[in-house]
Protein backbone atom coordinates (compact mmCIF):
# COMPACT_ATOMS: atom_id res chain seq x y z
CA UNK A 1 0.00 0.00 0.00
CA UNK A 2 1.38 3.64 -1.07
CA UNK A 3 2.08 6.11 1.28
CA UNK A 4 1.70 10.17 -0.02
CA UNK A 5 3.54 11.58 2.89
CA UNK A 6 3.08 15.61 2.75
CA UNK A 7 5.28 17.85 4.38
CA UNK A 8 4.29 21.42 5.40
CA UNK A 9 7.20 22.92 7.30
CA UNK A 10 10.31 25.01 6.14
CA UNK A 11 13.66 23.44 6.42
CA UNK A 12 14.10 25.24 9.66
CA UNK A 13 11.92 22.07 11.54
CA UNK A 14 13.87 19.50 11.31
CA UNK A 15 11.80 17.07 12.70
CA UNK A 16 8.91 16.74 10.09
CA UNK A 17 11.35 15.77 7.20
CA UNK A 18 12.89 13.64 9.31
CA UNK A 19 9.82 11.55 10.52
CA UNK A 20 8.77 11.50 6.68
CA UNK A 21 11.56 9.54 6.14
CA UNK A 22 11.80 7.36 8.88
CA UNK A 23 7.78 6.20 7.28
CA UNK A 24 9.18 5.78 4.15
CA UNK A 25 8.39 3.15 2.36
CA UNK A 26 9.41 1.65 -1.19
CA UNK A 27 6.80 3.14 -3.34
CA UNK A 28 5.70 5.88 -1.51
CA UNK A 29 6.04 9.46 -2.64
CA UNK A 30 6.68 12.86 -0.76
CA UNK A 31 4.40 16.24 -1.75
CA UNK A 32 5.99 19.49 -0.54
CA UNK A 33 3.19 22.02 0.28
CA UNK A 34 3.09 25.63 2.07
CA UNK A 35 6.18 26.32 3.41
CA UNK A 36 8.20 23.21 2.69
CA UNK A 37 8.53 23.99 -0.75
CA UNK A 38 11.80 26.21 0.39
CA UNK A 39 13.38 22.22 0.23
CA UNK A 40 13.62 22.70 -3.19
CA UNK A 41 16.33 25.48 -2.89
CA UNK A 42 19.57 24.80 -4.14
CA UNK A 43 20.96 25.49 -0.69
CA UNK A 44 18.60 22.95 1.22
CA UNK A 45 17.56 19.96 -1.32
CA UNK A 46 20.88 18.65 -0.80
CA UNK A 47 20.18 18.48 2.85
CA UNK A 48 16.83 16.88 2.43
CA UNK A 49 18.33 14.17 0.77
CA UNK A 50 21.07 13.90 2.85
CA UNK A 51 18.61 12.76 5.61
CA UNK A 52 20.04 9.77 6.34
CA UNK A 53 17.02 7.45 6.02
CA UNK A 54 16.22 8.87 2.30
CA UNK A 55 19.71 8.62 1.78
CA UNK A 56 19.77 4.81 3.13
CA UNK A 57 16.58 4.01 0.71
CA UNK A 58 17.64 1.53 -2.31
CA UNK A 59 15.87 3.57 -4.76
CA UNK A 60 15.44 7.78 -4.35
CA UNK A 61 12.42 8.44 -3.33
CA UNK A 62 9.48 10.76 -5.35
CA UNK A 63 9.30 14.40 -4.61
CA UNK A 64 6.67 16.29 -5.69
CA UNK A 65 5.97 19.98 -4.93
CA UNK A 66 2.66 21.89 -4.77
CA UNK A 67 3.32 24.67 -8.20
CA UNK A 68 0.95 27.27 -6.44
CA UNK A 69 3.32 27.43 -3.11
CA UNK A 70 5.98 27.39 -5.30
CA UNK A 71 5.32 30.14 -7.84
CA UNK A 72 3.49 32.37 -4.72
CA UNK A 73 7.34 32.48 -2.82
CA UNK A 74 9.13 33.16 -5.74
CA UNK A 75 11.48 30.19 -6.16
CA UNK A 76 10.34 29.04 -9.40
CA UNK A 77 13.11 29.17 -11.32
CA UNK A 78 15.37 27.13 -8.57
CA UNK A 79 13.61 24.08 -8.42
CA UNK A 80 15.63 21.01 -9.27
CA UNK A 81 15.08 18.97 -12.06
CA UNK A 82 13.77 15.80 -9.94
CA UNK A 83 11.31 17.64 -8.51
CA UNK A 84 8.06 17.71 -9.78
CA UNK A 85 5.92 20.07 -9.96
CA UNK A 86 1.77 19.35 -9.51
CA UNK A 87 -0.71 22.04 -9.28
CA UNK A 88 -3.90 21.44 -7.26
CA UNK A 89 -5.67 18.76 -9.55
CA UNK A 90 -1.78 16.95 -9.42
CA UNK A 91 -1.81 17.21 -5.57
CA UNK A 92 -5.46 15.50 -5.62
CA UNK A 93 -4.49 13.28 -8.42
CA UNK A 94 -1.45 11.89 -5.97
CA UNK A 95 -3.89 11.66 -3.00
CA UNK A 96 -6.10 9.53 -5.48
CA UNK A 97 -3.49 7.22 -6.86
CA UNK A 98 -2.21 6.46 -3.48
CA UNK A 99 -3.60 4.40 -0.98
CA UNK A 100 -3.33 7.21 1.73
CA UNK A 101 -1.48 10.30 2.66
CA UNK A 102 0.06 10.85 6.25
CA UNK A 103 0.56 14.51 7.22
CA UNK A 104 4.09 15.22 8.71
CA UNK A 105 4.00 18.91 10.63
CA UNK B 1 -13.52 8.63 -4.75
CA UNK B 2 -15.11 9.72 -1.06
CA UNK B 3 -12.90 12.17 0.40
CA UNK B 4 -12.69 13.55 4.13
CA UNK B 5 -10.53 16.57 5.12
CA UNK B 6 -9.39 17.50 8.57
CA UNK B 7 -8.10 20.94 9.09
CA UNK B 8 -5.96 21.89 11.88
CA UNK B 9 -5.03 25.44 10.94
CA UNK B 10 -6.48 28.66 12.21
CA UNK B 11 -6.91 31.33 9.04
CA UNK B 12 -3.94 33.93 9.65
CA UNK B 13 -2.31 31.84 11.55
CA UNK B 14 -1.38 28.87 9.23
CA UNK B 15 -1.41 28.46 5.29
CA UNK B 16 -3.39 25.15 5.81
CA UNK B 17 -6.42 26.47 6.18
CA UNK B 18 -6.51 27.95 2.48
CA UNK B 19 -4.45 24.96 1.49
CA UNK B 20 -7.51 22.68 2.34
CA UNK B 21 -10.26 24.76 0.78
CA UNK B 22 -8.23 25.06 -2.24
CA UNK B 23 -7.60 21.37 -2.19
CA UNK B 24 -11.46 20.53 -1.78
CA UNK B 25 -12.34 22.98 -4.73
CA UNK B 26 -9.58 20.80 -6.96
CA UNK B 27 -11.56 17.38 -5.35
CA UNK B 28 -14.65 18.81 -6.35
CA UNK B 29 -13.61 20.19 -10.10
CA UNK B 30 -12.16 16.96 -10.64
CA UNK B 31 -15.53 14.71 -9.83
CA UNK B 32 -14.36 13.47 -6.48
CA UNK B 33 -17.27 13.44 -3.35
CA UNK B 34 -16.50 14.90 0.04
CA UNK B 35 -17.89 12.73 3.26
CA UNK B 36 -17.18 15.34 5.29
CA UNK B 37 -14.65 18.39 5.98
CA UNK B 38 -13.91 18.43 9.58
CA UNK B 39 -12.57 21.25 11.90
CA UNK B 40 -10.39 20.47 14.80
CA UNK B 41 -7.57 22.32 16.67
CA UNK B 42 -7.13 25.65 15.51
CA UNK B 43 -9.15 24.44 12.62
CA UNK B 44 -12.11 26.03 14.60
CA UNK B 45 -11.69 29.30 13.97
CA UNK B 46 -12.62 28.76 10.20
CA UNK B 47 -15.99 29.04 11.50
CA UNK B 48 -15.99 32.13 12.83
CA UNK B 49 -18.89 34.60 10.86
CA UNK B 50 -17.51 37.83 13.11
CA UNK B 51 -13.95 37.29 11.07
CA UNK B 52 -13.38 40.23 9.14
CA UNK B 53 -10.65 40.62 7.03
CA UNK B 54 -9.97 43.76 4.55
CA UNK B 55 -11.61 43.15 1.72
CA UNK B 56 -8.94 42.37 -0.53
CA UNK B 57 -8.18 40.10 1.40
CA UNK B 58 -9.51 36.04 1.85
CA UNK B 59 -12.25 35.69 4.00
CA UNK B 60 -12.14 31.78 4.67
CA UNK B 61 -15.55 31.15 6.03
CA UNK B 62 -17.47 32.83 3.58
CA UNK B 63 -15.82 30.65 0.95
CA UNK B 64 -16.26 27.43 2.33
CA UNK B 65 -20.35 29.15 3.00
CA UNK B 66 -19.88 29.15 -0.62
CA UNK B 67 -18.29 26.06 -1.21
CA UNK B 68 -21.27 24.31 0.79
CA UNK B 69 -23.81 26.10 -1.45
CA UNK B 70 -22.44 24.68 -4.78
CA UNK B 71 -21.46 21.12 -3.64
CA UNK B 72 -24.21 20.51 -0.47
CA UNK B 73 -20.71 20.10 1.88
CA UNK B 74 -20.81 18.75 5.20
CA UNK B 75 -18.97 20.99 7.47
CA UNK B 76 -18.36 19.78 11.10
CA UNK B 77 -16.58 22.04 14.00
CA UNK B 78 -15.41 19.97 16.78
CA UNK B 79 -17.82 20.64 19.58
CA UNK B 80 -15.34 20.74 22.44
CA UNK B 81 -12.41 22.49 20.49
CA UNK B 82 -14.74 24.99 19.00
CA UNK B 83 -16.77 26.11 22.40
CA UNK B 84 -13.00 25.94 23.83
CA UNK B 85 -11.66 28.62 21.40
CA UNK B 86 -15.38 30.97 21.69
CA UNK B 87 -17.31 29.04 18.23
CA UNK B 88 -20.70 28.81 19.36
CA UNK B 89 -23.96 28.07 18.02
CA UNK B 90 -26.88 29.43 19.48
CA UNK B 91 -27.57 26.74 21.63
CA UNK B 92 -24.70 26.42 23.08
CA UNK B 93 -24.32 30.06 23.52
CA UNK B 94 -27.28 29.53 25.43
CA UNK B 95 -26.23 26.50 27.48
CA UNK B 96 -22.93 28.33 28.61
CA UNK B 97 -25.03 31.78 29.18
CA UNK B 98 -22.68 33.70 26.69
CA UNK B 99 -24.24 36.93 24.78
CA UNK B 100 -23.57 35.88 21.27
CA UNK B 101 -23.26 33.35 18.88
CA UNK B 102 -20.51 33.43 16.13
CA UNK B 103 -20.97 30.23 14.07
CA UNK B 104 -21.82 30.24 10.36
CA UNK B 105 -24.75 28.91 9.57
CA UNK B 106 -23.00 26.93 7.26
CA UNK B 107 -21.04 25.37 9.22
CA UNK B 108 -22.29 22.23 12.56
CA UNK B 109 -21.00 22.19 15.56
CA UNK B 110 -20.68 18.29 17.12
CA UNK B 111 -18.77 15.66 18.31
CA UNK B 112 -15.53 14.11 17.34
CA UNK B 113 -17.74 10.97 16.47
CA UNK B 114 -18.38 12.75 13.10
CA UNK B 115 -14.73 12.40 12.81
CA UNK B 116 -14.31 8.88 13.49
CA UNK B 117 -17.53 8.72 11.11
CA UNK B 118 -15.47 10.14 8.68
CA UNK B 119 -12.18 7.87 8.76
CA UNK B 120 -14.60 5.03 8.77
CA UNK B 121 -16.90 6.06 5.67
CA UNK B 122 -14.04 7.46 3.53
CA UNK B 123 -11.55 5.93 1.11
CA UNK B 124 -8.92 8.59 1.41
CA UNK B 125 -8.87 11.34 4.14
CA UNK B 126 -6.57 14.26 4.00
CA UNK B 127 -5.06 15.92 6.83
CA UNK B 128 -4.16 19.65 6.55
CA UNK B 129 -1.59 20.13 9.34
CA UNK B 130 -1.48 23.21 12.18
CA UNK C 1 -35.64 24.89 48.66
CA UNK C 2 -33.76 27.78 48.37
CA UNK C 3 -30.19 27.27 47.43
CA UNK C 4 -27.01 29.47 47.66
CA UNK C 5 -24.77 27.52 45.71
CA UNK C 6 -23.59 28.58 42.78
CA UNK C 7 -24.49 26.95 39.53
CA UNK C 8 -25.11 27.38 35.89
CA UNK C 9 -28.72 27.48 33.69
CA UNK C 10 -28.03 23.72 33.88
CA UNK C 11 -27.43 22.82 37.58
CA UNK C 12 -23.78 22.17 37.29
CA UNK C 13 -21.31 24.36 39.28
CA UNK C 14 -19.48 27.38 38.42
CA UNK C 15 -16.52 27.19 40.60
CA UNK C 16 -15.85 23.08 40.68
CA UNK C 17 -13.79 24.08 44.01
CA UNK C 18 -16.97 24.77 45.66
CA UNK C 19 -17.58 21.01 45.82
CA UNK C 20 -18.58 19.73 49.34
CA UNK C 21 -21.03 16.81 50.19
CA UNK C 22 -23.45 19.66 51.57
CA UNK C 23 -22.84 21.05 47.94
CA UNK C 24 -24.03 17.25 46.38
CA UNK C 25 -27.28 17.54 48.51
CA UNK C 26 -28.19 20.89 47.78
CA UNK C 27 -27.29 19.93 43.96
CA UNK C 28 -29.18 16.45 43.95
CA UNK C 29 -32.24 18.31 46.01
CA UNK C 30 -32.36 20.73 42.79
CA UNK C 31 -32.48 17.51 40.89
CA UNK C 32 -35.05 16.07 43.23
CA UNK C 33 -33.03 13.51 44.53
CA UNK C 34 -32.50 12.55 47.82
CA UNK C 35 -29.12 11.23 48.33
CA UNK C 36 -29.09 7.75 50.11
CA UNK C 37 -25.91 5.69 50.38
CA UNK C 38 -26.43 3.88 47.27
CA UNK C 39 -26.18 7.54 45.92
CA UNK C 40 -23.47 8.51 47.91
CA UNK C 41 -21.30 5.03 46.93
CA UNK C 42 -21.39 5.52 42.99
CA UNK C 43 -21.02 9.18 43.58
CA UNK C 44 -17.59 8.35 45.17
CA UNK C 45 -16.99 6.07 42.59
CA UNK C 46 -17.48 8.91 39.74
CA UNK C 47 -14.89 11.72 41.61
CA UNK C 48 -12.46 8.82 42.29
CA UNK C 49 -12.43 8.50 38.41
CA UNK C 50 -12.15 11.95 37.77
CA UNK C 51 -9.21 12.36 40.00
CA UNK C 52 -7.59 9.44 38.49
CA UNK C 53 -8.03 10.55 34.68
CA UNK C 54 -8.72 14.00 34.78
CA UNK C 55 -12.01 12.84 32.80
CA UNK C 56 -16.02 12.12 32.88
CA UNK C 57 -16.29 8.65 32.07
CA UNK C 58 -18.47 7.96 28.82
CA UNK C 59 -21.99 5.96 30.15
CA UNK C 60 -20.59 2.74 29.54
CA UNK C 61 -17.42 3.52 30.85
CA UNK C 62 -19.53 4.59 34.04
CA UNK C 63 -21.34 1.49 34.13
CA UNK C 64 -18.35 -0.68 33.48
CA UNK C 65 -16.41 0.99 36.60
CA UNK C 66 -19.20 0.77 39.07
CA UNK C 67 -19.51 -2.74 38.28
CA UNK C 68 -15.68 -3.27 39.30
CA UNK C 69 -16.51 -1.88 42.12
CA UNK C 70 -19.70 -2.90 43.39
CA UNK C 71 -20.15 -6.25 41.68
CA UNK C 72 -23.10 -6.88 38.97
CA UNK C 73 -26.10 -6.30 41.52
CA UNK C 74 -25.09 -2.38 41.04
CA UNK C 75 -23.03 -1.96 38.14
CA UNK C 76 -26.11 -2.14 35.41
CA UNK C 77 -27.73 0.76 33.66
CA UNK C 78 -31.26 -0.43 35.51
CA UNK C 79 -29.79 0.52 38.74
CA UNK C 80 -28.22 3.81 37.52
CA UNK C 81 -31.15 4.62 35.95
CA UNK C 82 -33.07 4.20 39.57
CA UNK C 83 -30.77 5.95 40.98
CA UNK C 84 -30.46 9.37 38.74
CA UNK C 85 -33.08 8.76 36.35
CA UNK C 86 -33.25 10.28 33.16
CA UNK C 87 -29.67 10.94 32.10
CA UNK C 88 -27.22 8.98 34.89
CA UNK C 89 -23.56 9.79 34.14
CA UNK C 90 -24.72 13.24 33.24
CA UNK C 91 -26.87 14.00 36.39
CA UNK C 92 -24.33 11.65 38.91
CA UNK C 93 -21.58 13.89 37.62
CA UNK C 94 -23.49 17.24 37.81
CA UNK C 95 -23.93 15.80 41.58
CA UNK C 96 -20.16 14.62 42.19
CA UNK C 97 -18.99 18.02 41.28
CA UNK C 98 -17.19 16.95 38.00
CA UNK C 99 -16.77 19.58 34.88
CA UNK C 100 -19.92 20.30 33.20
CA UNK C 101 -19.71 17.73 29.34
CA UNK C 102 -19.31 19.22 26.35
CA UNK C 103 -22.39 17.79 24.19
CA UNK C 104 -20.17 15.72 22.51
CA UNK C 105 -21.22 12.60 21.96
CA UNK D 1 -22.42 3.13 12.24
CA UNK D 2 -21.19 -0.16 11.81
CA UNK D 3 -17.45 -1.19 12.74
CA UNK D 4 -15.72 -2.22 10.21
CA UNK D 5 -13.11 -4.38 11.37
CA UNK D 6 -11.10 -4.72 8.04
CA UNK D 7 -10.46 -0.91 8.35
CA UNK D 8 -6.82 -0.03 10.41
CA UNK D 9 -6.92 3.46 11.89
CA UNK D 10 -2.96 4.42 12.72
CA UNK D 11 -3.09 7.34 15.45
CA UNK D 12 0.67 9.03 14.95
CA UNK D 13 1.27 11.07 18.21
CA UNK D 14 4.30 13.71 18.14
CA UNK D 15 3.80 16.16 19.83
CA UNK D 16 4.94 17.08 23.27
CA UNK D 17 2.41 17.13 26.43
CA UNK D 18 2.40 20.86 26.86
CA UNK D 19 3.53 22.93 23.52
CA UNK D 20 -0.14 22.79 22.57
CA UNK D 21 -3.77 21.42 22.86
CA UNK D 22 -2.98 18.93 20.03
CA UNK D 23 -1.41 16.27 22.74
CA UNK D 24 -5.24 16.43 24.15
CA UNK D 25 -6.91 17.04 21.34
CA UNK D 26 -5.77 13.62 20.46
CA UNK D 27 -6.48 11.57 23.11
CA UNK D 28 -9.87 13.08 22.98
CA UNK D 29 -10.35 12.09 19.43
CA UNK D 30 -8.83 8.29 20.35
CA UNK D 31 -11.68 8.13 23.41
CA UNK D 32 -14.36 9.05 21.02
CA UNK D 33 -12.52 6.27 18.58
CA UNK D 34 -13.20 3.65 21.53
CA UNK D 35 -16.86 5.05 21.95
CA UNK D 36 -17.36 3.84 18.76
CA UNK D 37 -15.20 0.43 18.81
CA UNK D 38 -12.49 1.32 16.14
CA UNK D 39 -10.02 -0.78 15.41
CA UNK D 40 -7.41 1.68 15.86
CA UNK D 41 -3.58 1.79 16.51
CA UNK D 42 -1.88 4.29 18.49
CA UNK D 43 2.06 5.03 18.15
CA UNK D 44 4.03 7.28 20.08
CA UNK D 45 7.23 8.99 18.31
CA UNK D 46 9.47 12.42 18.96
CA UNK D 47 8.64 14.09 21.80
CA UNK D 48 5.01 12.39 22.00
CA UNK D 49 7.23 9.94 23.93
CA UNK D 50 7.37 12.74 26.54
CA UNK D 51 3.66 12.48 26.82
CA UNK D 52 4.08 9.06 28.55
CA UNK D 53 6.39 10.01 31.33
CA UNK D 54 3.92 9.08 34.59
CA UNK D 55 5.47 11.74 37.46
CA UNK D 56 3.69 14.70 35.21
CA UNK D 57 2.20 17.25 37.60
CA UNK D 58 1.15 20.42 35.16
CA UNK D 59 -1.25 21.65 37.90
CA UNK D 60 1.42 24.78 38.86
CA UNK D 61 1.08 25.35 34.46
CA UNK D 62 -2.66 25.43 34.84
CA UNK D 63 -2.43 22.48 32.23
CA UNK D 64 -4.67 19.12 33.00
CA UNK D 65 -2.56 15.83 33.04
CA UNK D 66 -2.06 14.45 29.75
CA UNK D 67 -0.75 11.00 31.44
CA UNK D 68 -3.48 10.83 33.50
CA UNK D 69 -6.04 10.69 30.73
CA UNK D 70 -3.71 8.81 28.21
CA UNK D 71 -4.12 6.16 30.81
CA UNK D 72 -7.63 5.88 30.56
CA UNK D 73 -7.58 4.67 27.64
CA UNK D 74 -7.24 0.55 28.50
CA UNK D 75 -10.03 1.13 30.12
CA UNK D 76 -11.96 2.36 27.05
CA UNK D 77 -11.03 -0.74 24.96
CA UNK D 78 -7.38 0.47 23.76
CA UNK D 79 -4.58 -1.44 24.09
CA UNK D 80 -2.31 -1.29 21.08
CA UNK D 81 0.22 1.25 22.03
CA UNK D 82 3.82 1.37 20.29
CA UNK D 83 6.59 3.80 20.84
CA UNK D 84 9.35 4.70 19.05
CA UNK D 85 12.12 3.36 20.47
CA UNK D 86 15.03 5.56 19.21
CA UNK D 87 12.90 8.37 20.52
CA UNK D 88 12.38 6.60 24.37
CA UNK D 89 16.43 6.45 23.61
CA UNK D 90 16.90 9.90 22.93
CA UNK D 91 15.10 11.08 26.28
CA UNK D 92 16.41 8.55 27.96
CA UNK D 93 13.13 6.99 29.20
CA UNK D 94 12.47 3.50 30.88
CA UNK D 95 9.58 1.25 30.90
CA UNK D 96 8.74 2.04 34.30
CA UNK D 97 8.80 6.15 33.96
CA UNK D 98 6.10 5.01 31.28
CA UNK D 99 2.20 5.32 32.12
CA UNK D 100 1.26 2.57 29.48
CA UNK D 101 1.67 -0.37 28.80
CA UNK D 102 3.51 0.03 25.72
CA UNK D 103 5.74 -1.85 22.91
CA UNK D 104 8.90 -0.84 21.09
CA UNK D 105 9.25 -0.54 17.72
CA UNK D 106 12.13 0.36 15.30
CA UNK D 107 12.02 2.27 12.36
CA UNK D 108 11.13 -0.69 10.09
CA UNK D 109 8.25 -1.75 11.52
CA UNK D 110 6.88 1.87 11.90
CA UNK D 111 6.82 1.79 8.32
CA UNK D 112 5.35 -1.37 8.31
CA UNK D 113 2.54 0.04 10.37
CA UNK D 114 1.99 2.90 8.25
CA UNK D 115 2.17 1.03 4.96
CA UNK D 116 -0.46 -1.75 6.61
CA UNK D 117 -2.80 0.94 8.05
CA UNK D 118 -6.26 2.48 6.12
CA UNK D 119 -5.84 5.56 7.25
CA UNK D 120 -3.42 7.62 9.35
CA UNK D 121 -4.20 10.71 11.48
CA UNK D 122 -1.03 12.76 12.96
CA UNK D 123 -1.87 14.78 15.96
Amino acid sequence: MKTLHILNKSPKHAFPASQCARFYSQHDSILLIEDAVYYTLPTTYPLFLAITELRALPTKPTIYALKEDIDARGISETTPNDVKLVTYEGFVELTASHDKSASWY
Amino acid sequence: MNYSIVVLGAPFSSPSAITALNFTQALLTQGHTVFRVFFYHEGVHCANQLSTPQQDEINLTNQWQTLKKQHNLDLVVCIAAGVKRGVLDQSEANRHEKPCSNINDAFDLSGLGQLVEATEQSDRVVTFGP
Amino acid sequence: MTTSINVDNEGFLKNLSDWSPDVANQIANNEGITLSDDHWEVITILREFYLTYEISPAMRIFVKSVKEQLGERKGNSIHLLNLFPGSPAKIASKIAGLPKPTNCL
Amino acid sequence: MTPNTHKTLLVILSQSPYSSSLAREAVDYCLAAAAFEQNIQLLFIGDAVLQLLNDQQPANISQKNVAKTLSALPIYGIGNFFVDHEALVRYGLSDEQLCLPIRKVTPRQMADMLANATHTLNF
